[in-house]
Order: C-alpha cells, then structure tokens, then sequence
C-alpha cells in the first residue's frame, strides 16, 4: 500500500502561516505524474542530503529519469563521491532562485526556463523563502516539494514525514516508481 | 585650540546675551577640499544606490503575504498584489527592509547618543586622541560629513545628522509614502551607512573616554566563559551593549578593594566592551588595565543557559541585545535585576532618586524582582552591593537550580514523543530522540547540541509535558558549563594608519587574498564552533581576518590540538594570517574604516564628503567580504547593508532569510557587468567581481566558497588573481570534491592558473570551453572575457573618468 | 532685537572664527519660571504615564499571532506564549504600536523638517508672529521644551529634541530591547507627545512663512469638490501633506497671470494648507488672499475616483497619505506625475538639477511617466507647464476615461457572481449584489454606497473576470462627479487667547458641555456622511465642534435643506454652537493647544516645561473629546496617542482595531477612580469621567454617545453635570431608544438631573438604585458616589497637594 | 436536512490569517449543543442585527432560553422597540471585551464570568479583533460565532453564510431549536 503523504499537513515550523494561499500535501501519486508530466522539471537538492545519504542514490535514480539536478550548498560533493555528475548543476540556492523568478532566464543547460522545480534535501527555513520568493514573483514556476517536511509556500508538498525515515524512503521511492514508468 | 563655548556681553546690546555656538580653529590641519555630498540627504546619494540595485538585484522572499499596518488592512499581496494603499508585496517587503535596517540604525545611534551625553557628563569634553599611529581618526564621520572632529563635543552635530536622517527615512514608512521598492532599498542603504556612522560615534566616545585599545594588535587576552565566574565570589553580570554602568560597578569595586569578594562579568557586547577599558593609551584616570579585571561571560546565546545555570547573583541590563525576559527567568533563581537604560526598563519602578541602601534592601530582602536605576554610578554601586550581600540569601536555590540525576530521569520518562518541541524549535533539534539516547544512558546528542541549541525555550511553551528542556540541557552539561574557560584578545581597536601602509597595496592588487570580517550575532546554523571553523580556514590561507561581536566571542570556544584558543593561535594584527578581534558591535565601524582608509590612505583617494567616491573604490578594488554567519538582530540587517553600502559584499546563514532582501548579481547578462575604465571613460566588459552582495549560503562550506569569490575584483593583478583563483578553486575541491564550475570566468591571463594545476586547466579551457591557447608559449590565446591590464582603473562614477575617451 | 547670525574676528585669535549660534534675548517677557521637565527625555513622564495606564488598562487585540521580525522567528505567541527573545504576545503587540505611533510621529516631525529647511531658504528667519490675539503662540512647545520661540528659527533645536527621542524610542523596538508592554506603551505615549510638537512646529512654521489666518473665525470659504476643477482648464493637482512645491505652483501662475488657464487644485492636507495661504496678517509678500484661487480637489478617499475620472492633466505629489501606485494610475491616463519630496519617489528619475523644458518635453510627450524634482521652485514651473501642455494632449483619452452605456452593460453580464471582490472590499461592498440591480437597470445601490467605497482597488485586482468595479462605481456616479461642488472653511489655525478667556470658565465648569474635535482619515465604516452627521450632532446641542484635515474636508460635501454647508450653518468660532476648521493635519496641535491654553490662561497655571501638570489639569477638568472616525494612517494612531498623554479621551471607527491596542476603563474596580483633592491631599472616590482614554465604537451611534460620555469631568460643577448628563441622556433615548444604565453614577446631587426627567429618574434612583430621596425637598440623601463640591480640585500629582491633610 | 454550516470555512475577510491556530466550521448541532452545555453563556448581539431585524426576534428567542444578552453599539434599541428587555445589557463591545478579559470581573449581572461567548450580528472586523484578545489573553472563555461570517480567530463558527440568508436563517432556527430543548 502506498504511503500517506497527506498526514500532518501543517508547516515543520509551526509558525510558518503566510497568508490565504497555502500549500495542499498530496499522495505521491499525485506529485509523480505532475513531475512526469512537466516540460522542463528541475530537482533542486540541497546538504540535507548528506544527514541521510541514501538519499543521494536516490536522487541519482531520479536524475536518471532525466530530470536534471541543481545541487546546492555544497551537496554536489555527494555527486562527486558517486561519480554522478550527468545532468548536475552545481549552484547556490539563493542565485538560483533569483534566476527562477526571472521571465528571460535560460535554464541551468542555456535551454530554457523551468516550469517545475522540486525541492529535497534542503534546509527548512531557507527552501520555504526560497519557495515564497516564487510564490510572490514569479507564479509561472510550479512549486513542489518532496523533501520530508509539509511546505506551506509550495503549490504541491508531503506531509511532515521528519520523523517517519521509513515512511519519507519509501514515498520517495514510489515517486522514482512514477518517473520510470 | 580646539571648539569652546560660552558667553559674554557686548556693550550698549542691553538685555542681549551672546552664546557662541562654537569656535572652530580655522580649518588648517587638512588638505583635503570639502568634498561633494557633506551631510548627504536622503535623496543625495540614490545614484550610487542605483548602481548597486541595477547590478545586484533586489531580491524578495516574503516572510508575510499580507499587510496588517493600516485600518484598510490586512491586505492579501500574495503574488505581489496592491494592497489598499496601493503598495504591492515588493514595496511592502522594501518597507518592512527599512523599517528593520532603521531599527538597527537606531539602536546603535541611539547609544552613541547616550554614550555622548554619558562621556560628557562624566568626563567632560575632551581631545579626541587615537594617539599617533591613527591620523584619519574618524574616516566614517570624514566621508559622510566632511568633518574631522577634534574634541568629544564635536560629534554632538554628527548624532543630529544621524538622527535627522533617521526621522526623514522613517517618515517614508507611514502608509501611502514611498510606493517603490527600490527607493525603499536606496533609503535602507542611507540608513544602513547612517548606522556605520553612528557605531563610529560610538566607539569613538568610548575609546577615548574609557581609554580603550587604539588599534592595538597586541590587545590583552581576557578570559571567556561560562566558567570563568568564579563561583566563590559574588558574581554580578552586566548584560547589555553599553558599558556605562557595568563600568561603574566595577570602578566601584577597584575603588573599594572587593575584587577578591566579586567578580564581574559581562553578556553580549557590554562584554567585550568592558575588557577594552583603560588598556589604551593611559591618558585617564581609569586604573589602568582595569579591563583584564573583568571577564566575558559568553556571548547573547548563551544567556539562558547561565542564567538558568545560576552562575550569577545579580544582573545589570542595559541596552540592546537582551532577551525580554530576563526578569522572569532571574526571579525565581533569586537573582535580583537593575535594569539601567531608558530603553529596558520592564515595567519596574524606577528608583534613580532613591538612597543606594533603601534600592539595595529591597533587592536583598527581595521584595522587588528588579528596579530602574538610571544613573550608571548609582546603578553601579547598587549592583555590587546587591551581588555581596544577596550571595548568601542565594546559597540554598543555587543548589537546587540544577537537577539531581532522579530528577533528570523523572522527566525523560514523561516524554510522549510528540515532537510537539522540535515543531518550534529554531534549528529544528530532534529533542525527542536526544531523550530516546539519554534513557538508554547516551548523554552524548544533549552534549553535541548544547552548543546548536539557542537557548530560546519555546520548546519548554511548546511542550505538554511541561519538561524543563533547559534543565536537562543543562544537567546533560553540568560539567562543561563549569569548565567552560578561555582566552579571547580584548577589541583593539581600529586598525592603525601604518597597517593600512602595509597592506594597501598587497589588498588592493590581490596579493593578500582579502578581508574576512566575521560580524554579527550567535545565531548559528550549526552552533558555534562554525565561526572558529571558517576563521581559521581563511586564517591559515593568509587572508585577513577581523571579528567583532558575538562572532569573536563565540570563536573563542574552541581550540587546537595544543589547548590554543585562535586567539592564541594566530597574531592579532590587521593582514594576513592575522586575526584580530575589533571589538563589540559598534567597532564593526572600524572594518569600514579601514576600506576606507585603504582608499585614502593607501590610493590617496580624498575621502572628505566623498562617500560615493570611496565606496565606488572599495567596490571595484578592495577585496572583502563580510560575514553574519549568526545575525539575527536588526541591527545585523543594518550592519550588513553599510556594509553593502560602501561597496562590500556579505554572507549570511539561511534564517537571515525572514530579513526578507538580498542582493544577488546575475551573471547571464552581461550589460550588468560593464564598468567605465576612469582612464578614458570607456566602458569595460568585466568579470562578475564581486557576484552577489547580500548572498544566503545554505552552510558553512558553501559560505566559504563564495566568500573566497567575493574577493576577486576587477583590479587584481595576475598574482592577486592566481592567489585567490587557488583559494577559491581549493576550497571547492576541499569541501565540494570538485573544481567549481564558474572558475573560468575570473581568468584573464595564464599567470592567473593555479600553479598547481595550471596545466589540466589549461587543457579544461581548450576543450570545454572552447578557448584557443598557445601551448608552446603557455598562454591564453583566446577565451577571456577581457585581458589582464595593470593599469585598468575601474569606476562606476562617471565623475571619475580623467580624460574623455578619443 | 531677535535671533540673529554672523561672524566677526577677534582680535589676537589668530586662525580662529567665532560663528555666533544665536543671539538670544534675554527672556524678561517670560514671567513663568522654567518648569520641572525640560525636554523630558524617555523616562522622564514615565510616571504620568503609568497613572494613564494603570486606570486605563492597556487592551490588545493582536492582528498577528506570530512574530516575523528577527531570524530566531517566525515565534508563535498565540496565548501570550514567549519568542526566542523572551518577548509576549502583549510585549509584541506593545512594539508594533510603538512602531506604528513613531513612523506617525517621523511624517509629522520629518514634514517639520523639510519645512523648517525650506522656509528658512525661501523667507529667510522671520519673527514668529502669532499676531496681537494669540500671545501664548506655542503651547506645545512652550510646556515641553520650556522656552518661547522668537523666530522661525528657534524652532530648530525643538526638531533636534524631536529626532533625539524618535531615535532612542525606535532603537527600544529593536529585538531584545523592551520587553514589558507597559513600558513599550509609555514609550509610545512618549512618541504621542513628540508627534503633538512635531505638528505644532509644522503648521507654526508655514503659518508664519505662507501668512496663514491666525485662529480667524471667519476665515473664506474655499472650493470643495471633484467638480470644482474646471475642466476647460489645465488642471493640475497637489497631493499630499507638504504644501511648498504646490505653492510655488501658484506663485507661478500667479505671476505668470495664468490663473484664466490653469486650475490647481489639492487633495489631502496640501489641499487644506493651499487654501490657507496669504489670508493672515498680510506680513508677506505673498499675493493676498491667493489661497482662496486653489480648490479643495478633496479628501485622499477620493483619490482614486478622481484620478479615475481624469479630472486632472498633471499631478504633484508631495509627502505622507499619497497612495503608493499614483504612477500607475496615471500613467495609462497620459496624467504626467512630479515627485517633489524624497520621502516619494516611486523610483522615478530624478531631474531636479535639468532645465524645466527638458523636464517638461519629457513629460508632455510621455517619454517617462514621472519625474522626481526636489527644487519647490522648479516642480511648480514644472508641473504648471506640463499641465497647460498635455491637455491638449489628453483631449481623446480623456473621453475614454468613462464608461460608455454599452460597455457597462457589457461588463454587469460578465459577473459570474463569485464573491471574490466582496472577500476583500475594505467596507465589504456586496458587489456583486449591485450589478445584479444595475442590470435591472438601478442604479441606487452604486449611487449609494459610493461615498462608502473607498477606492482601494482591491476588489478589481481580485475579480476573475476582470470587472473594472471603480469605472462601473464611476458610470454610475457620472453626474454626481461632475457636480460635487461646495464650499469649506479654510482652515483657520490656532485658538485665540480671547476665544480661551470666554469660554476657559464654561469648559471646566461644564456649561459648555464639550469640546468635541473631529479629527483623521476617510476610512469611515459607513461613508462620509457620517461625519457631517457627527459634526451637527454635537453643534446642535452646544458643544465646542472642530475638526481637521480629512474628516474637516469630508463634512463639507453634505448640505442641509436649504442647501448650506456644515461651515455657512454654524459660525467658525471655538465657542459652543460653533464649527471650526482649524486647519490641515499638522493643525491638530492646536487643539492640544486649545486645551493647554485653558490650564493656563484661564487657571493661570504654569504650563513652562511643566506637561504632565497641564495634562492633569485636562485629564480632570478639560471636557474634550476627539474622534477619528475615519482613521487609517499610522499618523492617526500617534495622533491619537498624543491627545491622550495630554489627558483628552478619543473615540475611533471599528478597523482601528488594526492598531492593536486601546485604553479602557474598568468601572468594576473602584480602587482605579481615586483621584487626589489638591486642597488636602485626601483621596476622592470619583465617578469614571472619563471613563476611557482610547474606544472603539460600533457604529456612529455608538461613537456619538460615548463622545458625550466622555465629556464627563469630576470638575464639573452642577449645572455643567446637568447639562452633560441631558446630552447623554438625549443622545440615548435618541438613538438608543432608552436611558443609559449607567446613568445615575454620574449624579452628585439632584440638581444634576435632566430637567425635563427629573422626577422620573429621581424616583428611578429610589426605587432601582435604592437611593435615600428626601421628596419633600426634592433632595438625594444617600446614594451618590460622592457629593457635589465646587470647590474640589482634582489631580493625579502628589506634587500639586497645596497643604497636607491633617 | 440540516443546512451545512461548515461549507465555505475561509475568513470573510480572506487576508484574515492570524497564525497557526485558526476556527474550524462546524455544524448548527454541534454548536447548539456546546452553548446549551455551558455554564454561564453570554450572547453578544451587534447593529448588524438591524440589517436583518428579523434577527432581532431570533435572537429574543435564543434569550427567552435563558441565555443573557449583551446588546453592543445601539443594537439595543431593537430590543427596546420590541419590548423585550429582560436579560438584556447594554455595553459596547470593546469595554464588554476588556472585561472579559480578566479573570476577576464577576460578569453583567454580578454573578460571574462566564464560560462561553457567542457572537452574532457584529462588524466583522471588530468582532475578529475582540475574539483575538480573548484568544491570546483570556483562553478561558470559549468563543463562538454564529454570525453568517466565518470567524478565524473564534473556537467554533459557521462557514460563510453571508450571501446565503435564507440558509444563515436556518442555521439560526436550528441553534434555536437545540437550546429549546
Ligand atoms: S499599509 Fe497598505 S497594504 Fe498595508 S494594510 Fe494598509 S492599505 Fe493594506
Ligand atoms: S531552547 Fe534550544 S532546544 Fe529548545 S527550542 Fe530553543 S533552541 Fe530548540
Ligand atoms: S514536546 Fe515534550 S513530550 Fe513532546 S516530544 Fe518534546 S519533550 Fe517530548
Ligand atoms: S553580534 Fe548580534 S547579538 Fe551580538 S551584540 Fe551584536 S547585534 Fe547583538
Ligand atoms: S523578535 Fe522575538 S518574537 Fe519576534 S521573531 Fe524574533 S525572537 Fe521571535
Ligand atoms: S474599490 Fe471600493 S468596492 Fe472595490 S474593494 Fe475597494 S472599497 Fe470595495
Ligand atoms: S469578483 Fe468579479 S465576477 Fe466575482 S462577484 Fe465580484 S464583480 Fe462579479
Ligand atoms: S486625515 Fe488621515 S488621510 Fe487625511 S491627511 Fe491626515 S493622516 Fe492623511
């Protein structure tokens, strides 16, 4: 049976109550057919990663899907020590979302804009700013968060699932299922 | 001579009264023309600000979607919509921007207004000396104002300014005034560089009237820590940003011999300030090196944990960085508080025109919590007296203050797991599964979070069992709390004149990689240790590296392998491979100075009511870049955007996000890159040096990367060049596995290669990135987006453009 | 002989310049010896403030829960719980009021300044001439700063005083300063204080520089209205608070005859003070009487639906309540804006130092949309010029401003009736309920609820379909834009010293029964009629009615029967059955003014640096009441905040609760009404008059009886009590359909029984009260909470005790 | 079939978002039956009764059960014009507030605080404001709106029920109904 990802739909930090627009938590089914389904997806990872480095395979497998990775902070050193760097960008959080709100930008790759970023493995406070800046500036971005906390300033995020490993794995790995297919 | 007043009578003028407002010595002593913008207004130097918003964009991440400031509120501005006013989530962000950066603003100038008055009633008017290694004395006040002070009495016109500024910008905040968000940033540059000036003031007074450190990298080391207070006296805390009082206390106790019945120590940057007195240049009254008498407590972030330790018997306050609660955790502990500025008072009775003893009983016998006492000599003495005698009358709470091992038991127990704590924690620790390891006899995740842990408490509100977290934190670290001792070198000051000789050029051509100034708040995204962590990193590569605040406090707690603090570990002069601790908060005045004074002093630049100028010189050729890697007050948001102001860039840690601005270069379109070569005035594709100027790192690695590339400017010369390429490219390989990808960009000649890598470099810029090289003669072909020039002059200012391009 | 400059050599002081800062004459006019509290500084009224807020209990209402404003944030204080920083959602809320009141108290202090510079530019120092009615001419200044100004310039050192607090109040909002909310709360009394003498200082400075009417009870009636703009002229509109580059504007046209060709016209206060100018003394150079050729285009509610309506060619806008999105209304209407103040610049260019046909082609040809000129001099050339060449320009855009039938027609059928707009409408205008009468063909509901919109534009911004709502309300209201057409009271300044001797006696005994002082913004709950009505209300039964700024504007759009204005119904006296229009916002001092006049002129008591005397003396014995009824603006709340340090209750309209915080009585406790008889020194048990300092009312019923109530003074002698007590009265079977239930707390002896109910309440007393009535006598024997003495003196000072009780 | 109070559970005014604890809508018998179990209710009328007068004689009903009345603003004159003025207080409902607010006020009529507050017929904005005091400085009073706005900052309220008359009256006859009983 797949995971909930729909419980404890309130915001990690508790406090985090920005206004009428909220965030919805969805299934991962959900989430992995709109990943799918988007032209120009790009995965936003972040040094969380390394707290639990499995993670980095599977953003690996992600990757494969042919979703193309901006690793941030200084997470591309997991990439490195797997020697994946296919597809994997390495930039600031802060830079790129301050290229994401822009009309005219071109892409990690000088292709284009995005019209989905995905966030994981990033630090809770700086991704929901980051996420809000979009939500304000630049609403032609979809917002989607498959990191284990419930984004309020995304359009689409898991539940809390901080403190449920077992429970975040395998939602991960039901939306890497989604992106195979 | 210097200025003098006073009055006298002029014949047949009956019933006349002459003041004279001032006599100023003919301005003979400088050389320099009154520069273009004395005293600029809010609106005066808006272009300079223009220059800085085109290329480094505003960048928003509200932290609210609505508005509640006014009755046609609150207003949904959710994907930048108007509110009723008209104003949109932008502008709104902007306002809210300066509205903090004014705060900050405030707080500093407003205690350097208190600080004028202070030094002037107590000490009278005096020269001001920074004695002889310090000629452009006070290069904050010289660029803004075009004035150089010669006595105390003379920044009284410079506080009026500041505050006239002050009172003009937070005027435009009222709804329905300015509607643009970037003349809300313009206006928080104004205010942002207002507050350098008004930290210079402050220093400044203090320096002088309490005969600090003037620039002296030899500083005394003093001692730091909580275990520094010395359990067997009385132990009184001055805990504030103003030494005014905690001064007192302790000129009170050498007065009367009983500093072998107290010890005093201080919190946040009363702490530092009151380790610099009288250690300069003897020039006073004040017991010389009384200073070293005093001890630094810790910095803000740990005042809960002592407090909640016990380790005091009684606390002055005075003002700024002082939790709101202070009272409410000191009265059940029995420790009686004297708050001693206007600006705290907490709602106690104000007792400034009570007899000392009857203030004093009544903090004893403890019938009052706290009191006021406004006046520092009074509120020294009470203080003192207080922590003598109510030390006995604390002898039996102090025990019970920690708890016994059942007791910590007890409440592990009672935890359901609820993370109900971890939901408003600041960094997010996972208190329940530290109870979890503590339960099966594991104390070591309550040890290794002590120093992450904030000391805010919300999880102790937060929490449905009603466990005492603190408590168990504290019991968890019983031991390192009262081993907790070391050695920090005492603020010296601003940097000397001589030392700018020194280093001009080597800054200014690249050869010293740059200036690391570690500033601001303990409010770390990793705890503590990570400001020692990036000190010494960028130490031991040679850069230059200043602190001040809570930053060189909290970077004191750590050692080497040889029990060395940094302090000790490195001298403490200004270049490279240094570190020097400038001082409390408001020295951070003297970091600006200092980019000044390489402006003026070392590039002959006239600094004199010429700001822009100056700024403009630091922008294109003094590589620095500030730190807060803790901020978390508003007046870190008015430091760093001074800072911003006068050309140099900051890193901050990602909670700095609710400030809700950066200021971030984009470095795919290349017309934000241009700058007039002051030669001829052509304009000069460059480099994007420095890339952003208010940029949020994610963690202490990537912090120091960039900050290894906000050094690159567009004047380094090709050894400059190689030596901070090498440092940028090494940090990314030590911390990121892999050369970063941009590092092409900053070559403009093969001497700029890392030598160690030269070669493979070399051969990545042939084959990925298309550039045509000459093997044979090891050069670069093609490829660069400019060649390397030695006598490239870069400007922003068209004023400075020498002769019209043919 | 007054103030003057100048420098002069001394002989033998080589190098050394004597600059005279002022020659002051020796003070033998002043008999009143310097009061206790010069320039009181934060903490010096503290204790007048506790005794405000320990009867009047500081009540929160928090628009937010959580805290934003540090980056130990966001802090959930739902339930008073503590932030990181130790501060409680009261302490929050206590901050963000401060915040609020201060950027009030900097528009009024930084307008101040912008005029202090400008005036002194312009006219050079002139004589501070009240004229021969009014010899104490700065009541504000004179009872807090203890000195009397002599010219324009002695008021520079009040603004330094000014900006000295502004700055140390702001710097105790900075996170972790303040920390108890009482204290924020006399802080912000404190801000309240400053605001008072901030706007004194503003309407002094340009009543001397621009020959305003010195407190002229008959001063002309001006235009009011959209209509009043002659639209075969160029029209040009001044918008704002600051009225120097909209004067010049005029002095132009007047000196360039243009008058035949331009209309100039004001909106918000710049529109009072327009209107103001050369109508006192005639001690100027100004062309007398020009203030009557400017209009009063109208209060800033009708901004948008002006703008809307292209009533205007060109727009200047100046400083505070000027809608943020001016640019972007005008702009698709070819209406060229020029910014005049830094404190608003919508990012435009700023073009003060480009010669006027430069500025005025870029303009006229719509190269850029708006200018910032800071010059006064060249904004008016400026914008007088653009104005009579773009309107001919303007011509075929000005016929598409309003709707055609078919096109509204067109845009009632495309509601899909989604609610959305009425969500977010300010007054909750049922929207959607309106076009489905129009399409009906009736168009009454938008006629009637017109003046009820305040044209935010919130509602166009949210609707799906893209309904223009304001060009439907302005279809609709077609005709009536074209002729709202009246005339208003220029504002006459200050209360007469002679005005305060009639009626100083009447006030403090009661006989006048109020002085009622309509005062704020146009954010009314039910439109502007409300304020009319308000007006006639209390002018009708005899009180003392004066109003300013937006409410004073507002009042003048309604007529009785016969067609007359609330100005030509009642005289412009400050006399009871009387309407005044003191002036513009900054005129609001004066009735501070009024009030401090009736403690000194008429009770002859020593207001000399002596406030918190002279508001104890108003608190106890001044019958005065204000309403902003309309309020929006963080002016408003200092305003507010600032009449209630001085001691005078306000009544204010239901979104104030934004503000967060109110004053109010608790009638429950009768240790709060005990007041000091300064015969004695005994302590009085007292009625609560007034009963609360800061309310909140409902409705404008509401509003009107509590006004009335509020009015009540322990002062009062019998026949005042009377009086009052049947206005009360009155006013509750009026609206209220019945007597108040609090009635009989109010009466101390049965001559304070409403005539005409006398027996009935009497018997009322006996039998529901329980009150002893000796019938025989017509006498009450027991029951009142206290007897009626003429002679009691009221205080709340100790120190006003003339000799101890024995 | 009972009319649904709990549809439309967004603040009338939608920028209304106070923080992290908000109402939720519930149903007429929920809330009927919660006002009947307390202790000592307060019924707080405003003017807006005078838009819908009829309201007026439901709001008698609901006093005729019992419960007291406060009439704020001049919404007292309904009561005067219809007669009925037992149990009725006239106070503002900012002073009614700042009492209710302390612990050691003893009620209207002397006898006590009370327990339960239910708000009907008042400006939105001021009511909103009034039940966020007692959220934050007096939890010990439950708050209840039965007006037809959804009330953020309330315990328990209905959803929006403004454009909706003859539901909100019926919601209204079913609260009546239940305190009959
Ligand atoms: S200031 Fe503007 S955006 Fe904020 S509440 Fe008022 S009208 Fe709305
Ligand atoms: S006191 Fe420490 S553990 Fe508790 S919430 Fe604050 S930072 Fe977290
Ligand atoms: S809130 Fe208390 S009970 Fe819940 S997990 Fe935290 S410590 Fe345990
Ligand atoms: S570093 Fe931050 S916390 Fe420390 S004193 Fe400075 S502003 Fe306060
Ligand atoms: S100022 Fe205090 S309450 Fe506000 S966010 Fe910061 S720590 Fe929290
Ligand atoms: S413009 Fe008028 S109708 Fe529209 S939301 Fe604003 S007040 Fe309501
Ligand atoms: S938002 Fe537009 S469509 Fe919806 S009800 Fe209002 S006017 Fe009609
Ligand atoms: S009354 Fe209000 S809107 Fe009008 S000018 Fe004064 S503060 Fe501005």
């Amino acid at each position: 049976m797949a995971v909930d990802t729909t419980k404890n739909p309130i915001p990690f930090e508790m406090a985090q109550i920005p206004g009428p627009e909220m965030a919805k938590a969805y299934a991962t089914k959900v989430i992995g057919s709109i990943i799918k389904k988007s032209k120009r997806p790009l995965l936003v990872v972040g040094a969380e990663l390394f707290d639990d480095p499995v993670m980095f395979d599977k953003v690996i497998e992600m990757g494969k899907t042919g979703i193309p990775i901006a690793a941030t902070a200084h997470s591309v050193k997991g990439f490195v020590e797997r020697n994946y760097l296919e597809n994997v960008y390495q930039i600031g959080l802060h830079p790129l979302t301050n290229y994401l709100r822009f009309e005219d930008w071109k892409g990690l790759d000088g292709q284009g804009h995005y019209d989905t970023v995905i966030f994981l493995g990033i630090h809770y406070k700086f991704a929901n700013a980051m996420f809000s800046a979009l939500k304000n500036f630049n609403r032609n971005v979809r917002r989607i968060s498959i990191d284990r906390y419930f984004h309020v300033n995304a359009n689409m995020t898991f539940g809390n699932l901080a403190f449920s490993p077992d429970d975040y794995h395998e939602a991960i790995d039901e939306v890497i299922a989604i992106l195979k297919k | 001579m210097v200025k003098t007043e006073g009055s006298f009578a002029v014949e047949d003028m009956k019933n006349v009264q002459i003041n004279i407002g001032a006599v100023i010595k003919e301005e003979d002593e400088w050389d320099q023309e009154m520069g273009p913008y004395p005293k600029p207004q809010v609106a005066t130097l808006r272009d300079w600000d223009f220059k800085i918003v085109n290329r480094y964009r505003i960048f928003y991440a509200p932290a609210d979607d609505t508005c509640t400031l006014c009755t046609f509120g609150p207003c949904d501005l959710t994907g930048n919509k108007r509110g009723a006013c008209g104003i949109d989530q932008a502008g709104t962000c902007g306002k809210i921007v300066l509205v903090a950066v004014l705060m900050g603003t405030c707080a500093h100038t407003a205690h350097g207004r208190h600080l004028y008055h202070w030094c002037l009633d107590k000490f009278g008017d005096m020269p001001f000396d920074m004695g002889s290694d310090i000629l452009v004395k006070a290069p904050l006040t010289e660029s803004i104002i075009g004035i150089r002070p010669k006595t105390l009495k003379d920044f009284g016109p410079v506080l009026s300014y500041c505050e006239e500024e002050i009172t003009q910008l937070l005027a435009s905040c009222h709804s329905g005034q300015e509607g643009s968000y970037i003349d809300f940033e313009s206006k928080a540059l104004h205010s942002g560089m207002i507050d350098s000036l008004g930290k210079e003031i402050c220093d400044m007074l203090q320096t002088v009237a309490y005969d600090m450190p003037r620039g002296d990298p030899e500083a005394p080391l003093v001692e730091i820590g909580m275990g520094t207070m010395d359990q067997s006296k009385a132990c009184l805390i001055a805990y504030g940003h103003n030494l005014a009082a905690g001064a007192e206390a302790m000129f009170y106790t050498e007065n009367n011999n009983l500093w072998d019945k107290v010890d005093i120590g201080g919190v946040c940057c009363t702490a530092i300030d009151l380790t610099r007195i009288a250690e300069g240049l003897g020039n006073t009254d004040i017991p010389k090196m009384i200073g070293t008498k005093a001890k630094v407590a810790g910095a803000v972030g740990w005042w809960r944990k002592m407090v909640r330790a016990g380790i005091m018997d009684a606390v002055m306050v005075d003002e700024q960085c002082v939790w709101c609660d202070v009272v409410r955790d000191c009265e059940p502990r029995k420790i009686p508080v004297i708050a001693t500025n206007d600006k705290i008072m907490y709602g106690l009775v104000d007792r400034t025109n009570d007899p000392v003893d009857e203030i004093v009983s009544d903090l004893v016998e403890f019938r009052v919590a706290g009191v006021v006492v406004l006046d520092p000599i009074k509120a020294g003495e009470v203080a003192v007296k207080t922590a003598l005698q109510v030390k006995p009358k604390r002898a039996d709470i102090k025990d019970k203050l920690v708890l016994t091992e059942e007791e910590f038991k007890k409440f592990l127990d009672t935890c359901t797991k609820c993370r109900q704590c971890t939901y408003v924690c600041p960094p997010h620790i996972r208190i329940s599964n530290l109870i979890e390891e503590a339960i099966k006899g594991n104390l070591e995740p309550f040890s290794s979070t002590y120093e992450v842990c904030v000391g805010c408490g919300r999880c102790e509100q937060a929490c449905p069992q009603d466990i005492p977290i603190l408590k168990l934190y504290e019991y968890a670290n019983r031991d390192y709390i009262a081993n907790q001792k070391f050695k920090m070198r005492a603020g010296r000051g601003p940097v000397r004149d001589t030392e700018i000789r020194a280093v001009g050029m080597p800054i200014v051509m690249g050869t010293i990689p740059g200036v690391i100034a570690l500033v601001g708040c303990s409010n770390y995204p990793n705890g503590t240790k990570e400001c020692y962590d990036i000190a010494k990193e960028f130490a031991d590569r040679g850069y230059i590296v200043v602190a001040t605040g809570c930053m060189a406090m909290d970077m004191s707690l750590y050692t080497d392998e040889d029990g060395k603090t940094i302090w000790e570990q490195y001298p403490g002069g200004f270049d490279g491979r240094n570190v020097c601790n400038i001082g409390s908060c408001v020295s951070n005045a003297h970091i600006h100075g200092a980019a000044i004074k390489v402006a003026t002093i070392f590039a002959r630049r006239n600094h004199r009511a010429n700001y822009d100028d100056i700024a403009d010189y630091i922008l294109s050729k003094v590589g620095a870049c500030g730190v807060a890697w803790g901020a978390y007050s508003q007046k870190a948001a008015s430091i760093a955007t001074g800072v911003n102001r006068v050309g140099c860039p900051v890193v901050v840690q990602p909670s700095s996000v609710i400030y809700r601005r950066a200021f971030l270069g984009r470095t795919d379109v290349p017309e934000d890159w241009k700058v007039i070569d002051a030669r001829d005035g052509s304009l000069v594709q460059i480099e994007p040096a420095p890339e952003h100027m208010l940029y949020v790192a994610e963690t202490k690695e990537e912090a120091m990367l960039m900050m290894a590339k906000l050094c690159f400017r567009p004047s380094d010369n090709s050894i400059g060049r190689m030596i901070k390429l090498t440092h940028y490219c090494d940090i990314s390989k030590k911390y990121f596995g892999k050369l970063p990808d941009d590092w092409p960009i900053f070559v403009r000649h093969a001497s700029e290669l890392p030598i160690a890598d030269k070669e493979p470099m070399m051969r990545e810029l042939e084959e990925k990135h298309g550039w045509k090289i000459d093997w044979k003669a090891k050069k670069i072909v093609e490829g660069p987006i400019r060649p390397a020039d030695v006598s490239f002059d870069p400007t922003n200012l068209p004023r400075k453009i020498r002769a019209k391009k043919k």
